[in-house]
């Protein structure tokens, strides 16, 4: 592996940037978002960790094998999370809340 | 899978350092195939990390699917100052610590002492923020199974009491993690100051360096989803 | 550390290998020898068989009677922890953690795992997780099942639930660190000339496992976890009382869990792989499918854990998902099952112990693997979950598949790992034990499944009782089948003949080195120039 | 010698289950197809193993032929396979859709489980341990709930099985086709007696069940057992029956919409109103104030739940939901309305652990 030593300035402008991102998301939690609200804060992680990962881990130099783990394990936390979802957002039968719409819910088809 | 043939044999460009220099260990033919090594088993153990948090992050999702008033009742138990601040010193933590990885990286020892030093003091200042928060919240009575009374709005207590439990897991985890790694911070201090670390041989600190991180970006999600639920929901 | 080969003047008559190097104490404890630790690991995972299957003798006896001889909570102990010490304990690091450990890096060439310090690591935690359990077991034992579900675990169960989910959560982190060291190895310490292609389907087969151990357990480690904290400080989070869902427990355990039955598959099918080709000098047929088919195993085996809840209340939206992905994960296995059998097409075969092994492996399997399907099917898993049908399921492919390939693999390779032969004949012997005594044992859980006998009763309702009585008396022959490797095997280790480098004239690296090997495993680095299974230029080309 | 195996054959334990309703027919039907496939795949795999270990055995083939693979026949045993299982998957989903979609005119029977023993409630007011009566030819619809940990109600004969899952309500539903007494399993692992908590189920001839079930019923039916336990319950000192209080109007309740103060809108099925009464606070109906109502956890047993269901259910005209608009009862907003009761806490969760 050939050592990529990343610039001073890249790294503060990162710190920066991560800093502005913070001071961002809090405020903007302070908007009426209703239920965009949780997608911009999970978005604003997202770039967060993001620049975390790609400038300070240096994934920006790594070989294509390592940038396939780290999909690979984000992948599969996706996997994990969207299935299991799946089933509470579909049960039909089974008296569960709608936040996502202001529509009545089916009731039970018991 | 397309992966050219290891380089096992092959000989790097230029002289590669006496082992005493490079750490190399027997099992290994060169310096790189136990560096990549290292690294990809660094990556390979960060993959586990994501999906141990991943369950808890999963139950978080569903909760908060299934009870998102409850959920949002919370936020005003919540800190945003102090959360936002540790927000902050993780990142100039992770700073620190990208700091330290160049430096050793360019062999240059002192600095590399000194931001060692400074991650660590970031680390046990939000420590002793998270100290603080969690003591707050036993004073309120907000610690699941211990002494939990929800008074903000007692028709949440159960489902409250959900994410409280989800709270102090997740964060506790995560400062778990954070204790860890300043176990791991210190070793690295030691052997940086008996100036064991050149630009031939950084590996712990840079896959230190890496663990390091990841506790960051947990924490990067964790600030979001615990602090600012809800911040404004209507009551 | 690994010790420095010292010539002592005893040492030079034989040969010097990894055994007698040296013979202290300190010296296997604190190795860093991969092939010591694949057999400190074998005789450990030995106990906790033996001390799982001793419980199945105990129930089963239990079972001879509709009224049963143990009191209900002695055998849901005894049920419980045989599931949980033959699942954790023994099956998922059975082949990994003894067959692979020793022989993926010789396979590859390579002189040890990329990480020989956190491979001793692995076993040393593996102890404490087992200590864990025996512990659970000694004070009086957990009666939750393997499954742990809430929340009966978690609040109704008196048993020591604490002890038996801490020891699995311990046990899984030395999965996850023997995983993960296989993958790095598979990726990193491959000789000159092994590529991709050329790597032996054992090795991709544990790659692929590997790969899953990584991804799975730690949902498993969480869940285990969150689960003693419900138990602890009751918290809700799955206590229906307080607003949890018991059916998000059944979520996060089977993500981890049906993945973990493919962990306790795709390493015997490896095995397998090694086992025909060898008794048929042949190539293995379509070697990129099979080594394909191991990888979409890995990767589909995470999307269907929810063919186990069909009942559960599930979203019968996911539930329809769930049977249609759980169909699409046994594709795979159909195309191991047939490349095995085209395999033996004109090839030159001879029947020693391990192919017979072999034979068992498939026709088994192949049982098991189709009940599956019964299982996959909506309608009727409603018609048999909960009943013996599924038991006899996981067995067929447990005990069946996997069990058989681990006694198969360890057959075929006993003569490099010791040096010594086993007894030919009571091999055989014990083999035809282990066939006939399976299928009696298990066979009639099926149709006792149908007729609706549900699991984990101590006592039932008399007409079930012919079966019953069939079935344990397949276990004891059964038991007797694998009492007897236990013998001959040690035997073989101060009487076996000398079984020189190739007893099979198998082709693979491992096969070319000394046996025992030595601590490096090879004097030099080797140079692959050749594809794996090489037993002859390619003669014919089909279709 | 034929002849004195009879005795012997007649001793043989079943090898098949009966089929006792309309479900088990076309179960059974699709588990013989799978039978079949099996078997075929079975043989065929063995066959071809024998054959090949005989033909090719060392003695008579010493030299093996190498031969690389072939990708047409590889393509071929993958997707065959898969088309098959197809089959499997398209008349398996389609049974299972039909189990969860009862038909309208089934009669409702409630199960209540709990460590070790099934609780069986009819319309009529009649209940049972163990037992469950039914007559033939009459689709029976069980709802289920369950007072503990998670049970699983399962009657082979009739092939269904539906876990009871605590917090929710779980349903099956049957027509039973053949008079005669059937086993009842619970076959989820529910703790120490689980495999005590069986029973029976009786199919009846209409007749005989006609005159069995005049027998039940001794308290009334099972809306009346409800209004019964609305008055001791102190239901009626706040919901008065046509008149708008500080609660809602309970009269033409069921299956309505029911607007929510958080703006969501929710159907008032069973397991609402099931969740109306143990933790009232979940959902507050828009107008309303939380805490006022008690929490009824711990207090009303899910029988008692059953009941109370039956009979807010008894003061709703049967008409069909669909048909109805959000909101049409009057909503009042009371004025002062807060604290009026503590809440209850539940002496379940209460209990100290076993660790
Ligand atoms: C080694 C372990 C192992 C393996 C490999 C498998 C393999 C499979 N299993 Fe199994 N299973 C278990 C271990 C395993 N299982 C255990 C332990 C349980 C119970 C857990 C508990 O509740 O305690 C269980 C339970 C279980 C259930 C839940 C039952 C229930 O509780 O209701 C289901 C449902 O879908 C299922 C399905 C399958 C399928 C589709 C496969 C497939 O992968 C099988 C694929 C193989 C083949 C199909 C055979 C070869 C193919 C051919 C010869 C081709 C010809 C085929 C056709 C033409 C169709 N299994
Ligand atoms: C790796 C997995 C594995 C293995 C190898 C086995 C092996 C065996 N199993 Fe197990 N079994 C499970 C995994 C496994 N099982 C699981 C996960 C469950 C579910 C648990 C639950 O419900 O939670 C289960 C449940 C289970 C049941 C259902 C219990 C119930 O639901 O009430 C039964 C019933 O017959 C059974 C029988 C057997 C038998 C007879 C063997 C035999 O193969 C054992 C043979 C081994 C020996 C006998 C020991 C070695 C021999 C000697 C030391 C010689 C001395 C012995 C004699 C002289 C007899 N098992
Ligand atoms: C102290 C007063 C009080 C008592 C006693 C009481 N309730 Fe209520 N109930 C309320 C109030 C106030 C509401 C509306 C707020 C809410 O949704 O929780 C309500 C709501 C309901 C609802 C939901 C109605 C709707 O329109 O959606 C049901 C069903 C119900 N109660 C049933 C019962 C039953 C059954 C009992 C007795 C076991 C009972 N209540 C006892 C005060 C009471
Ligand atoms: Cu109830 Cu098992
Ligand atoms: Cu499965």
């Amino acid at each position: 592996m050939t050592q990529h030593i990343d610039s001073v300035k890249a790294y503060v402008g990162v710190f920066i940037a991560l800093i502005i991102l913070t001071f961002t998301t809090v405020y903007v939690s302070q908007l009426e978002l209703g239920e965009f609200h949780i997608i911009v804060a999970l978005l604003i992680a997202f770039i967060k960790a993001s620049l975390v990962a790609w400038i300070f881990m240096g994934v920006r130099h790594s070989s294509k094998m390592t940038r396939l783990f780290v999909v690979a394990g984000l992948l599969w936390l996706g996997i994990m999370m969207l299935i299991t979802f799946g089933d509470y957002t579909t049960r039909i039968w089974d008296y569960t809340p709608q936040p996502w719409s202001q529509k009545p819910t089916v009731g039970g088809v018991h | 899978m397309a992966e050219t043939i290891v380089p096992v044999g092959h000989e790097p460009v230029g002289h590669e350092p006496p082992p005493e220099v490079t750490h190399l260990r027997h099992h290994f033919a060169t310096t790189e195939q136990q560096l990549d090594a290292s690294m990809l088993g660094m990556w390979t153990f960060l993959i586990t990390e994501v999906l141990f948090f991943g369950g808890m992050f999963t139950a978080y999702a569903v909760y908060r699917f299934m009870y998102p008033a409850a959920f949002a009742s919370t936020s005003v138990y919540m800190d945003v100052w102090l959360g936002g601040i540790n927000t902050a010193v993780l990142i100039c933590s992770s700073l620190t610590m990208a700091m330290a990885v160049r430096s050793a990286q360019l062999s240059r020892e002192r600095p590399l002492v000194l931001f060692l030093i400074l991650t660590m003091i970031f680390g046990t200042i939000f420590l002793v923020i998270k100290y603080i928060e969690w003591h707050s919240k036993w004073v309120e009575h907000l610690v699941p199974g211990f002494n939990f009374q929800y008074n903000e709005a007692p028709q949440y207590t159960h489902h409250a009491q959900i994410l409280f439990f989800l709270y102090f897991c997740m964060t506790g985890m995560h400062a778990l993690h954070m204790i860890v790694g300043l176990g791991l911070l210190t070793y690295l201090l030691i052997q940086a100051i008996r100036k064991v670390f050149t630009a031939y041989y950084f590996t712990p600190v840079e896959m230190i360096g890496l663990y390091w991180h990841f506790v960051d970006i947990v924490w990067i999600f964790l600030f979001p989803l615990l602090y600012l639920i809800g911040y404004h929901h209507p009551k | 550390m690994a010790t420095i080969v010292q010539g002592t003047p005893e040492a030079v008559a034989e040969p010097v290998d990894y055994l007698n190097v040296s013979h202290t104490w300190k010296s296997w404890l604190f190795t860093t020898d991969h092939k010591r630790i694949a057999v400190l690991y074998l005789i450990s995972i030995t106990l906790m068989f033996v001390l799982g299957g001793a419980a199945a003798v105990a129930f089963r006896i239990n079972l001879l009677s509709p009224e049963g001889v143990f009191s209900a909570e002695t055998y849901n102990r005894l049920f419980s922890m045989h599931g949980i010490i033959m699942v954790f304990f023994f099956l998922v690091p059975s082949i990994p953690a003894t067959l692979a450990n020793f022989l993926i890096p010789i396979m590859i060439g390579a002189k040890d795992l990329a990480f020989p310090r956190i491979n001793l690591l692995s076993w040393y935690i593996y102890v404490v997780g087992a200590l864990f359990a025996i512990y659970a077991v000694v004070r009086g034992g957990v009666d939750t099942g393997w499954t742990f579900y809430a929340p009966f675990s978690s609040t109704y169960s008196n048993s020591y639930v604490l002890a038996a989910a801490f020891g699995v959560f311990i046990a899984g982190f030395s999965s996850i660190l023997t995983g993960l060291n296989f993958i790095v190895t598979v990726h990193k310490m491959r000789a000159p000339g092994m590529t991709w292609s050329r790597l032996p389907l054992f090795v991709w087969s544990n790659y692929a496992t590997g790969l899953i151990q990584v991804l799975g357990t730690p949902v498993l480690a969480i869940t285990m976890l969150l689960l003693a904290f419900e138990r602890i400080a009751h918290v809700g989070i799955f206590d229906p009382n307080i607003g949890g869902d018991p059916i998000l427990f059944q979520h996060l355990f089977w993500f981890y869990s049906h993945p973990a039955v493919y962990i306790m598959i795709l390493p015997g099918m490896g095995v397998i792989s090694e086992i025909i080709s060898c008794f048929s000098r042949k190539r293995v047929f379509g070697y990129n499918f099979v080594a394909f088919s191991s990888m979409a195993i890995a990767v589909l085996s995470f999307v269907v854990w929810g063919h186990h809840m069909f009942i559960t209340g599930e979203s019968m939206y996911s539930s329809i998902a769930f049977s249609i992905l759980s169909f699409l994960v046994a594709v795979p296995s159909a195309i191991k099952v047939f490349n095995w059998t085209a395999t033996m097409y004109k090839g030159s075969i001879s029947f020693d112990t391990p192919m017979l092994y072999a034979f068992g492996f498939i026709g088994l399997f192949t049982i098991g693997g189709l009940t599956g399907l019964f299982l996959a099917t909506l309608a009727t898993d409603v018609a048999t979950h909960g009943t013996y049908f599924v038991v006899a399921h996981f067995h067929y492919v447990m005990v069946g598949g996997m069990v058989m390939a681990y006694m198969g693999g360890l057959h075929f390779w006993w003569p490099k790992i010791t040096g010594r032969m086993y007894s030919e004949a009571w091999s055989k012997f014990s083999a035809l034990l282990v066939f006939v005594g399976f299928n009696l044992t298990f066979f009639p859980q099926f149709i006792l499944g149908y007729l609706g006998m549900p699991r984990r009763y101590h006592n039932y309702p008399p007409e079930f009782q012919t079966l019953n009585v069939l079935s344990t008396a397949g276990a004891s022959v059964l038991g007797l089948g694998y009492l007897l490797p236990i013998i001959y095997f040690l035997h073989s280790l101060k009487y076996g003949a000398r079984a020189g480098n190739n007893p099979w004239g198998a082709a693979g690296l491992e096969w070319q080195i000394q046996s025992p090997p030595t601590t490096f495993n090879f004097d030099e680095t080797p140079v692959v120039t050749e594809e794996a299974y090489n037993y002859g230029p390619v003669e014919e080309i089909v279709g | 010698m034929l002849a004195s195996l009879a005795p012997i054959l007649a001793d043989l334990p079943p090898l098949w289950p009966t089929q006792a309703s309309a479900q088990a027919g076309p179960i059974d039907d699709l588990y013989i197809f799978l039978t079949v496939v099996s078997a075929v795949m079975t043989i065929l795999i063995f066959v071809a193993i024998i054959v090949f270990a005989y033909k090719y055995r060392r003695r008579a083939h010493p030299h093996a032929t190498q031969i690389e693979g072939s990708t047409k026949l590889e393509l071929a045993w993958s997707i065959s396979p898969f088309l098959i299982m197809l089959i499997m998957f398209v008349w398996g989903a389609k049974l299972y859709y039909a189990a969860q979609n009862p038909p309208k005119d089934a009669m409702e029977v409630f199960v209540t489980g709990k460590q070790w023993m099934w609780k069986i409630q009819y319309p009529d007011g009649g209940r049972e341990i163990d037992e469950l009566h039914v007559p033939v030819g009459q689709p029976v619809k069980l709802t289920m709930a369950s007072e503990d940990v998670i049970h699983s109600f399962s009657i082979p004969a009739f092939r269904i099985r539906h876990d009871v899952v605590p917090g929710h309500y779980d349903s099956v539903w049957f027509t039973p086709t053949k008079p005669g007494r059937y086993h009842l399993f619970c076959t989820e692992y529910c703790g120490n007696q689980h495999a005590n908590m069986i029973g029976w189920v009786d199919v009846m001839e209409p007749k005989e069940y006609a005159n069995w079930a005049s027998g039940g019923g001794a308290q009334g039916t099972l809306a009346e057992q409800g209004e019964k336990l609305f008055q001791q319950f102190g239901c009626s000192t706040c919901h008065l029956l046509d008149q708008q209080g500080r609660c809602p109007i309970l009269r033409g309740l069921y299956n309505k919409p029911v607007q929510l103060n958080d703006g969501r809108t929710v159907t008032a099925d069973d397991a609402y109103i099931r969740e109306s009464i143990l933790d009232p606070n979940a959902k507050i109906v828009a107008g309303f104030e939380p805490n006022v109502m008690p929490q009824f956890k711990g207090q009303v047993t899910e029988e008692n739940v059953i009941q109370l269901i039956a009979y807010i259910k008894s003061l709703s005209p049967s008409t069909p939901a669909s048909q109805q608009g959000v909101q049409q009862r009057p909503v009042v907003i009371a004025p002062g309305a807060t604290g009026a009761m503590p809440n209850v806490k539940s002496p379940a969760t209460q209990e100290k652990q076993p660790r």
